[in-house]
């Protein structure tokens, strides 16, 4: 399930839908990113998140998919705020499930690093200097990386 | 011959900003065959356009999944410059 | 925090201590494990968890300060649930917030491998054959060997 | 000379099941100093608890903390056995 949405979410909705009395799950791992109010040392008032509609769904469904091929799954989801957010608003929510912790954990991680790289989402960010974008990160690219040399 | 076709492109973030346009339609000359080749001819249209367009880190999508700098235009339609992602 | 309950836990409760409106947190990561009804090979009709009251709570709270002091956390929340228990049930909850996502998922990781290996649970198991003690998996050990072996 | 001291003893999961007590007052005999001297005293009491006690992978906690087995028992109050954990 992928969601790109100007709304905010609900994560408790989310985790029900994760865990929906299925028994055979033994895990769940949620991760959610919030806005910070400090980036690069200087104030944050507000965030504008741009995106490439119809290529974010399509890189998020792919990252998805390429995580449940990985690990034994039962289900993935994601949802991503677009538009106008204020500090300590929620942006963005991975959720999994699985039969094991493991599984969940490297899966929740996977999802994370990949759509931070790969996912065509900009920020552009109000400082006291005025508006700003974002500059990729090297740890972001460091942090997708290391899945590729892992031997999983 | 093929029928000269139009393509669309879109800018976004910060080289939408540097671009001041979004999103055009463009009839390619037969000799932009290439998504390098397009990036070239569009950096012709003046120096903001070399500025925004000739910086590293660059990324292009065609028909909204990134690509190589030398992959072929031919039988696409959709065409996007934009910056290192920054989401999440 | 720490809390060993009989009762049941509410999820959107435990996020929302974690969000609690502090912008510098940019990550939330929580684990949920729930029970299965299948375990070995065999239906598990019902859990009974048992502990041992005290130390149980001084191993979470060791476990909870060497994350602390490992990585740059805002806050851990671990609840884990005693007694009676049937399948789908919440067990455990591990909550971390942090600035930055690599530290919530590697704290919340860290977490549930010492407390699958450290803390004074022990489940026994309702089958079709009868009750059992759950026998302690050397993938469980495995998982918290790793912490060591890392130069993080 | 020290006064004969009481010792508290618990015993958890399939321990207990097997020993069939949780838990027991024990004023200590004076040669046994250590926790690994006290689990032999208490394998002397037959064969279930030589059985149940005897065993690999048994954890023994004084005061609430997992221990090594030649800790000394001197100025302690509450020791456990138990089984490897296995909640989560």
């Amino acid at each position: 399930m992928i969601l790109v949405q100007e709304a905010d979410f609900d994560t408790q909705q989310q985790y029900q839908a994760l865990q929906q009395d299925c028994p055979q799950i033994g895990a769940i791992v949620t991760f959610v990113g919030l806005m910070r109010d400090f980036n690069e040392g200087d104030q944050v008032s507000s965030l504008f998140l741009e995106h490439y509609p119809g290529m974010t769904e399509k890189v998020l469904e792919d990252i998805r998919q390429q995580a449940m091929q990985r690990w034994q799954l039962n289900q993935i989801r994601i949802v991503h705020r677009v538009g106008e957010l204020a500090p300590s608003d929620q942006i963005v929510f991975v959720g999994v499930s699985s039969a094991h912790r493991g599984d969940a954990f490297a899966a929740c991680e996977f999802v994370m690093d990949f759509l931070k790289t790969q996912a065509p989402f900009w920020k552009r960010e109000q400082t006291p200097e005025g508006s700003r974008w974002v500059e990729a990160r090297q740890s972001d690219d460091k942090a997708a990386d290391r899945w590729n040399d892992e031997s999983k | 011959m093929n029928m000269p076709k139009s393509l669309s492109l879109r800018f976004f973030a910060r080289l939408r900003d540097d671009l001041n346009t979004s999103e055009e339609s463009l009839v390619l000359p037969e000799q932009v065959t290439t998504v390098e080749e397009l990036k070239q001819y569009l950096c012709l249209r003046g120096d903001n356009w070399q500025a925004a367009l000739n910086t590293p880190g660059l990324f292009a999508a065609v028909e909204q999944k990134v690509v190589d700098w030398d992959t072929p235009l031919e039988g696409h339609e959709e065409v996007a410059f934009f910056p290192p992602v920054t989401g999440g």
